[in-house]
């Protein structure tokens, strides 16, 4: 009887049974090679090959995960010299941009009728050879344009120009550092960034430098940072106007008045001339050019409180190793030559180089032009004296200021041609499309810092008809001398690695994918009278920009835009503001409540004869009068260059806001800013809040097998740089699901950073993924054992017997259960990312994190292959191998040797939700970001 | 006029229900099968495209279709207590209601078991929530409310059906009288053969006393079951102990409502106001009445207990309740189900029929918003502010409660011209 | 030759019925067909009181035992650990058990009745002859004591 | 009513087992007979399955392989001259899967070889079968019952990925 009442229902099912019983996409063949694979390779194995990340100039080392050949994970390289096993988001996400859908495959050539057209590219070398000849016949000078480029590639280029009668015009790059390169320059005849050991400091103070994100080389600094912060006499303060991911991270962070930072430094300086241990000294006509201020008069005009530039610079005189770091948004507006310099002189008075501040082994921007450089650039295009313009991985079209008019002036050039691997704004613009190989398709080397050099090396063979650079311009000189191509760039490399690192360097580097040069010290001086000239008005009034002011920021998911098209880094959201899609602009809580703004509304920003429209975000933390907006969601801003460093100034002035009346719909992802006091993240100031260890449970424990897998993770190191999620998405197959979804709280991430922030602004970011609890609530609830929990200590969720009921989701007090609310799609070829060892979840199934289930079956096999049980540390999940601070722990809580063991029975350890008695597995680290007995900042 | 005429005046009455359908039967007929049909589509291209076409989302997983399934279930439990227990209780005035009230269960509890199915994310395995033998050698967890749903539904289902159609069985017997030929023999067939012989009243009296006395502790067991989906979770505003008892009399109250939604215009097309008096109105508006003090106590103490506690999840969640996103559906709800029947202390206006089917309308939407409320405003407001989000119902999910209500219906108006509408022998009995 | 007695009115029939049990008519010649239940029948016909309870008492124990027994012997089968509990975890095992009480009793109360009232009976279907609202009595031929 | 579901229910029934019936012996590129290979000349199974031992998946002999007797022995042979075809033209040959395993199963050939199973176990006296055909379901009970019988782990994680 019940059973006939409920086939009743059955009528309709059955139709769906047959619909859905096809599923399964296991391939209906199996293949017999042609030869035995290469000797060693296994199916079923994952391998490891070294090679660089090449998403954005800090060139990291990475070690390519591939499974069946195809590349399916990058994962930083451990013991690299420049990010030593950490990597960032952006990094992560560049194998997106290897199996993009809308790579550009063959050569275009922009046909009469102004569309693009495939062509063959010996149609292409010989059209620019011809053209390049014929300019040089008709007087034009044939340019070349690229990214800031290191290594051979480098010196291949200038062969090339050289060879073929073109001029290499100075890289550009966005964020090229030119005010600290050029006060370094003035001050020190060394015109570069140097390195900045923050591991040896024991008071780090940077200015406006967003070392975590987006400044030079964010993965090393940050692996430096981690390091320091492991020592207790370690303090970190920040300065700058606006609130950047750095700022929230650091002990306390100073919010200083736009463009004053160098009344701050002033002020610093001298105290530190006239209390601290001066080891270097600071020649006499500088010290007379050094304004003197009063703490009263430094602290009204900075806007940092009296006491605190008291306490700073206290500090600042009694710290043995202080390093002091400008850059960012502080070095790029008027002053900003300014504040590079005076850092620069602290650093000198401090004595700190070259033991902290290293121009040894500079960062390597000395060659990269600035902004001067490009309008120079646009005006020669503009008079028409431009041939053959080649524009090699650079934008400049989307990146330079709309005054410069270079998007009509490159239509000047008799031919431009353009490399690049998606269509991006100036390859729109281009005669000729060129399509780059991705790193992982091509070979070379980068040497992003000086005398550390790094590996590229193809794991797979070009998936379209592209080149590497270097194979396209050996093929041009090819081409031009008419001899056809001498080589191929990779024995190109072969000899120069040869010739520079001899035989067996040659292998050792091909094998450990990067060489570490032994280089002589530079002894640097300090030039007191271009010091003196530099000081005399360094703190002089009218230079800051005038409030309200809009400060255009790098963007730690896009940097400077070059990474606008990866699908990932949109799916995942801004730690700051958690969005995921579209533009917005951060508004102060002050300023919103003055204007009526509130989050949604759009704000229509007008300056001069710009404007444009933006949702708002209120953005805890800012300053009254400071708007942010990351540099990439504004359309060609009216900018102004500074005339000394050729910097581009980062502000817009004096601009006006208004309400456009209409709503935008932007995915904000966090349901609350503040955790309302429910102790998610205990204040450290009272301990006992973060309270009792669970309750007693009414039933016994059960006992673990062999292992019970645990993760600590340390609040007072992770600086929600999100690396970790997007290393999740990639590992485990987790859909992207695009904004439609977002806005209907459907983003479907395993791993999610939740920042939380405090009544004075500052912010705690707590990553939070399934917390694998002893007595799981998911569990109880499941009616058909699709979550269960395993001897292990895992919470396993077994998508094949998942009905969709959604109980365990509803009854997860910590909401990251994951339901398919769709059949989720991959665009061909981004499917051929997925992890072969999982499945891919199918609509109407819930997921969620499972401790990388496979990576510890994986190491299980291992270990039982020879009968041992697995070791500490053999395996570890995605996300902690990700973290470029290492915060995250994964390993064996019944070993007491462990290092999770360890970091689990500390005082400051607790987990989220205790009193609800669920026993999760995941421990948090709790207490203040300068660590355990640190004080908490804001 | 003399007895035997009297008893054979009663059947015509009640079996004129059942003469050739008339074009408005028909018109209403289809307008229901049409939204019953809706219901299907939507179903279909819910299972085609997945869950996502609902508006369901994180943190709010269950929505429209859960808040359907609480409130079919509701109603159908005043069916069984007018027909059970108030049989227990010797009440006479149950022997003109429990007919239609019974119908009332067997359908409710129909639509009420299609939507556990509807909210499956996967409904073509629906199999694998009945436990019986497989190749696989797995079986459910016992320990899942939901597993208990799927018992105490079917149970409940199961008697009910069996109740109704023992209740039926000396009807058919006179039906069978009035017809011929083929629909003779169905008739037939249904009454077993019934002829109303000694041995088999004897019988038949006891069948009937015991399975009304299985069935009584049905009506507290089954809602409190259905409350325990909610109640043995930790969701602040779901786990709660006045759960069962809550959910109880609410079941009791929607369904008291229902029955009332129902009879009153039954009785008017029918012209049964011989047997249905506004007598018998009234008692039924006195058991309305005293619900809805049951229920709005409830509502009380689920305030009272929040703040109380000072447990700051229970407390946020019933100011959000009250306040949040879903205040309006809130305050509907306190005004159908608890300010609104207060009115039924007017003896007046407790024997107006009129009056109380306007009642009973805005009780039934007011139960429905109840569930809506306590689902909802629950899961959007948990534990990690993060996670908070709202949930808006998308078409998918109105269609397709807008086709339950069409299947429920369907089969009533079905019920009317295939059933006596009235427990016949009852009726002869009392006279 | 059978006499049948046919009455319109209840308390004729009693009556009647009262007489042939005073002329002491064997009960098993006497059948009887009300159109409703008519408790004095059984007073003035004395008989053992119906057996369908025996039936709900099997089917409700069984039921009870099935259930523990089911829920048990199904989680022992493949024990998994859920949120912490026991594998065999009595209180929900309860509501089960109570459920299939429930159920069994019903039904086996159900066709108790079936058996003892001797139905479905094929020739009930469509009886040869109705009495509609008559109250009858049909004696069967055999000599009285 | 009933009636409906009942054939609702035989013909989905039917389809299934048509659907099984179908997978189990599908026809190969090349008719490869195991008896000889197996029987005749018994040949370990690692020979050509070279990674059976050492990873997840068996594999299939790379063409190479076979060629290195082929291209001597039974040249003739039409099925021969199919495989020298394959080995001249550096096709790769792309056998019907016998036993193929949904997504979402995790199965290690390494990690039952290892445990001491023979192959015979799960796919049969492969050296009697002129044309491989599967035996054993491969469906859930299948893989249980043995891991019950054998004391294997029952933890669903094991298996279910």
């Amino acid at each position: 009887m019940k059973r006939r009442d409920f086939l009743r229902v059955l009528g309709v099912l059955s139709g769906s049974t047959l619909l859905s019983a096809c599923g399964s996409k296991t391939s209906k063949t199996f293949v017999s090679p042609i030869l035995p694979p290469e000797e060693g390779v296994i199916p079923g194995e994952a391998y490891f090959s070294p090679s660089t990340c090449t998403e954005c100039p800090a060139g990291c080392g990475l070690s390519v995960k591939r499974r069946e050949g195809w590349p399916i994970k990058l994962e930083g390289a451990p013991g690299h010299p420049i990010n030593d096993g950490g990597l960032c988001i952006r990094g992560q996400s560049s194998l997106t941009r290897l199996y993009h859908p809308e790579r550009v495959e063959t050569p275009m050539l922009r046909n009469d009728r102004g569309k693009f057209k495939a062509v063959s590219w010996e149609k292409a070398f010989s059209l620019v050879s011809e053209s390049l000849a014929g300019s040089r016949d008709a007087g034009r000078k044939n340019l070349y344009l690229s990214g800031r480029t290191t290594g051979s590639l480098s010196r291949l280029i200038d062969a090339f120009c050289s060879r073929l009668g073109v001029e290499r015009l100075p890289e550009f790059e966005v964020y090229s550092h030119s005010a600290v390169a050029e006060a370094n320059g003035i001050l020190f005849g060394e015109r570069d960034v140097p390195r900045y050991r923050i591991g040896k400091a024991d008071l780090l103070l940077t200015v406006g430098a967003d070392i975590l994100a987006t400044h030079v080389s964010p993965v090393s600094y940050t692996r430096e940072l981690s390091r320091a912060r492991s020592r207790e006499d370690f303090r970190w303060f920040h300065a700058e106007p606006h609130l950047s991911l750095t700022g929230a991270n650091a002990d306390r962070r100073f919010v200083v008045r736009p463009g004053r930072e160098a009344v701050l430094l002033a002020y610093l300086l001298r105290q530190v001339l006239d209390r601290g241990p001066r080891r270097s000294g600071l020649p006499q006509e500088a010290v007379d050019a050094l304004p003197r201020f009063s703490v009263g008069k430094a602290s009204e005009k900075t806007g940092v409180s009296a006491e605190e530039l008291a306490e700073l610079a206290d500090r600042m005189a009694n710290a043995r190793h202080p390093l002091v770091i400008a850059g960012g948004v502080s070095t790029s507006h008027r002053g900003g030559l300014e504040v590079a310099a005076l850092a620069g002189m602290i650093q000198w008075v401090t004595g700190e180089i070259p033991r902290l501040v290293d121009f040894a082994r500079n960062e390597k921007y000395g060659g990269t032009g600035t902004f001067r450089d490009m309008e120079a650039l646009s005006a020669r295009l503009s008079r028409g004296e431009a041939g053959v313009l080649f524009l090699s991985r650079t934008n400049p079209v989307f990146s330079l200021p709309g005054g410069f008019a270079f998007r009509e002036n490159v239509r000047n050039a008799k031919l431009s041609v353009a490399f690049g691997d998606l269509l991006d704004e100036t390859m729109q613009e281009a005669d000729l499309i060129l399509p780059l190989s991705h790193s992982l398709e091509s070979w070379g080397d980068v040497e992003p810092r000086r005398g550390v050099v790094s590996l590229v090396k193809p794991v797979l063979a070009p998936l379209y008809g592209t080149l590497s650079e270097g194979d396209i311009l050996l093929r041009l000189m090819g081409a031009v001398s008419g001899e056809g191509p001498a080589t191929g760039y990779r024995d190109y490399l072969f000899a120069e690695w040869t010739k520079r690192f001899g035989k067996k360097g040659k292998d050792a580097f091909s094998r450990n994918g990067f060489v570490v040069e032994a280089l002589p010290g530079t002894r640097v001086t300090l030039n007191g009278t271009k010091a003196a000239a530099l000081l005399k008005d360094a703190t002089a009034e009218g230079r800051e920009p005038e409030t309200p002011v809009l400060v255009l920021v790098p963007s730690l998911r896009t940097f400077d835009g070059r990474s606008r098209g990866l699908p990932l880094l949109s799916e995942i959201p801004d730690p700051l503001t958690t969005i995921s899609y579209g533009r917005w602009l951060s508004v102060s809580p002050g300023t919103a409540k003055v204007l009526g703004l509130k989050d949604r509304m759009e704000a229509n920003v007008s300056s001069g004869g710009w404007s444009q429209v933006f949702p708002v975000k209120i953005q805890p933390g800012l300053a009254e009068g400071v708007f942010v907006a990351s540099r990439d969601f504004v359309d060609s801003p009216p900018l102004a260059t500074d005339g000394r460093t050729g910097e581009a100034t980062w502000f817009l002035e004096g601009i006006r806001i208004g309400k456009s009346g209409r709503v935008a719909a932007i995915p904000i992802l966090s349901g609350s800013p503040s955790q309302r006091g429910r102790g998610l993240i205990p204040d450290p100031s009272h301990r006992d809040e973060k309270g009792h260890h669970g309750k007693e449970s009414f039933y016994p424990e059960h006992e673990h097998k062999g292992y019970r897998w645990a993760m600590a993770i340390d609040l007072a190191l992770c600086n929600g740089c999100s690396a970790c999620v997007a290393a999740c998405y990639i590992e485990n197959n987790v859909p992207v699901v695009g904004k439609k979804d977002h806005l209907k709280g459907r983003e479907m991430s395993w791993l999610r950073i939740e920042p939380f922030y405090g009544e004075t602004g500052n912010v705690d970011f707590l990553p939070m993924l399934c917390q694998q609890c002893d007595s799981a609530p998911c569990e109880t609830v499941c009616p058909v054992f699709a979550a269960y929990h395993n001897p292990e200590g895992l919470n396993v969720q077994v998508y094949n017997r998942c009905v969709g009921t959604r109980y365990c989701s509803n009854n997860c007090p910590y909401k990251v259960r994951r339901f398919n609310w769709f059949w989720h799609t991959w665009r061909k070829p981004l499917d051929r990312m997925h992890n072969p060892d999982l499945e891919v979840r199918g609509a109407g199934v819930m997921e969620k994190c499972t401790f990388c289930i496979q990576r510890i079956r994986a190491a299980k096999d291992r270990a039982k292959d020879d009968s041992r049980k697995v070791r500490d540390g053999e395996v570890t999940t995605a996300c902690a191998q990700s973290c470029p601070t290492g915060a995250i722990t994964f390993g064996n809580l019944l070993d007491p040797e462990s290092k999770v063991y360890r970091l689990a029975h500390l005082a400051r350890a607790y987990r989220v939700f205790e009193g609800l008695g669920t026993k999760p597995s995941v421990y948090y680290l709790g207490g203040a970001k300068g660590g355990p007995e640190k004080e908490g900042h804001g | 006029m003399d007895k035997p005429d009297k008893l054979a005046r009663v059947e015509q009455d009640v079996l004129s229900a059942m003469k050739r359908p008339g074009l408005a039967y028909l018109a209403a007929l289809g307008c229901t099968a049409a939204l019953f049909l809706g219901l299907l589509g939507f179903w279909g291209y819910q299972m085609k495209t997945g869950m996502g076409v609902s508006g369901l989302m994180h943190p709010v997983g269950w929505g429209v279709y859960i808040t359907n399934f609480v409130f079919w279930v509701g109603i159908a439990h005043s069916g069984t207590l007018i027909s059970a227990v108030l049989y227990l209780f010797r009440a006479r005035f149950r022997t003109s209601f429990n007919r239609p009230a019974e119908a009332m269960t067997v359908f409710a509890l129909l639509v009420a078991g299609l939507f556990p199915l509807i909210h499956l994310g996967r409904t073509w395995k629906f199999y694998y929530l009945f436990p019986y033998p497989t190749q696989r050698m797995l079986w459910v967890n016992f320990r899942s409310p939901l597993i208990w749903d799927v018992f105490a539904v079917s149970t409940y289902l199961t008697v009910s059906v069996v109740f109704f159609y023992v209740g039926l069985i000396p009807d058919f017997a006179i039906v069978r009288r009035y017809k011929e030929g083929l629909a003779k023999r169905i008739y037939g067939f249904l009454s077993l053969g019934w002829t109303g012989t000694r041995r088999q009243w004897k019988n038949y009296n006891q069948l009937y006393l015991f399975l009304a006395a299985f069935a009584t502790p049905l009506v507290a067991s089954v809602h409190s079951v259905v409350s325990w989906d909610f109640a043995m979770s930790i969701i602040p505003g779901w786990h709660t102990t006045i759960f069962a008892p809550y959910f109880v009399a609410g079941a009791i109250f929607s369904g008291t409502a229902m029955v009332i939604t129902l009879v009153v215009p039954m009785r008017k097309i029918l012209v049964l106001d011989r047997y249905i008096t506004d007598d018998h109105f009234e008692s039924i508006a006195k058991i309305l009445l005293f619900t809805s003090l049951i229920v709005t106590y409830s509502y009380i103490v689920e305030f009272g207990l929040a703040f109380y506690s000072g447990n700051p999840f229970e407390m946020e969640e019933f100011r959000y309740r009250a306040l949040g996103d879903y205040t309006v559906m809130f305050w509907i709800m306190i005004f159908c189900n608890s300010l609104a029947p207060l009115t039924l202390f007017v003896r007046s206006l407790r024997r107006n029929v009129k009056y109380l089917f306007v009642l009973s309308l805005l009780v039934n939407v007011g139960m429905w918003v109840e569930r809506f409320v306590i689902i909802v405003s629950s899961l959007a407001r948990d534990f990690d502010p993060y996670a908070w989000g709202t949930y808006t119902p998308s078409i998918v999910e109105v269609g397709i409660t807008l086709g339950s209500f069409g299947l429920f219906f369907t089969a009533y108006l079905l019920f009317l011209k295939t059933l006596p509408v009235l427990s016949i022998t009852e009726i002869k009995e009392h006279l | 030759m059978e006499n049948r007695m046919m009455f319109q009115d209840r308390e004729e029939f009693l009556s009647a019925l009262r007489n042939l049990a005073r002329e002491g008519v064997p009960q098993e010649r006497i059948r009887v067909e009300t159109p409703y239940y008519v408790h004095e029948v059984d007073e003035i016909l004395p008989t053992s009181p119906a057996k369908v309870k025996n039936f709900s008492l099997l089917g409700a124990a069984s039921g009870t035992v099935f259930g523990f027994a089911f829920t048990i012997l199904t989680s022992l089968s493949w024990p998994l650990i859920v949120g912490g509990k026991p594998i065999v975890s009595i209180p929900p095992f309860i509501i089960i058990a109570f459920a299939l009480t429930i159920l069994f009793g019903a039904l086996s109360t159900f066709f108790g009745f079936l058996i003892l009232a001797r139905l479905p009976s094929v020739f009930g279907v469509v009886p040869k002859e109705e009495f509609g609202n008559a109250f009858v009595i049909t004696v069967e031929p055999g000599e009285t004591k | 009513m009933i009636a409906y579901f009942g054939v609702v229910f035989l013909a989905m029934a039917g389809l299934a087992v048509a659907w099984q019936q179908a997978g189990l012996s599908p026809d190969q590129p090349i008719a490869f007979p195991h008896t000889i290979h197996v029987s005749k000349l018994s040949l370990p199974c690692n020979f050509c399955h070279i990674y059976v031992d050492i990873s997840r998946h068996a594999g299939g002999p790379p063409v190479e392989k076979c060629m290195s007797c082929h291209k001597s022995i039974a040249t003739e042979r039409e099925e021969i001259r199919k495989l020298t075809r394959y080995y001249e033209e550096k096709r790769p040959i792309e056998w019907n899967r016998v036993y193929s395993l949904p997504d979402h199963v995790y199965f290690s050939h390494k990690r039952h070889v290892k445990a001491g199973l023979d192959c015979s176990e799960c796919h049969g006296m492969v050296g009697a079968m002129k044309k491989i055909r599967r035996v054993g379901s491969l469906k859930m009970g299948w893989c249980v019952s043995c891991h019950r019988a054998r004391g294997a782990p029952r933890d669903c994680a094991t298996c279910h990925q």
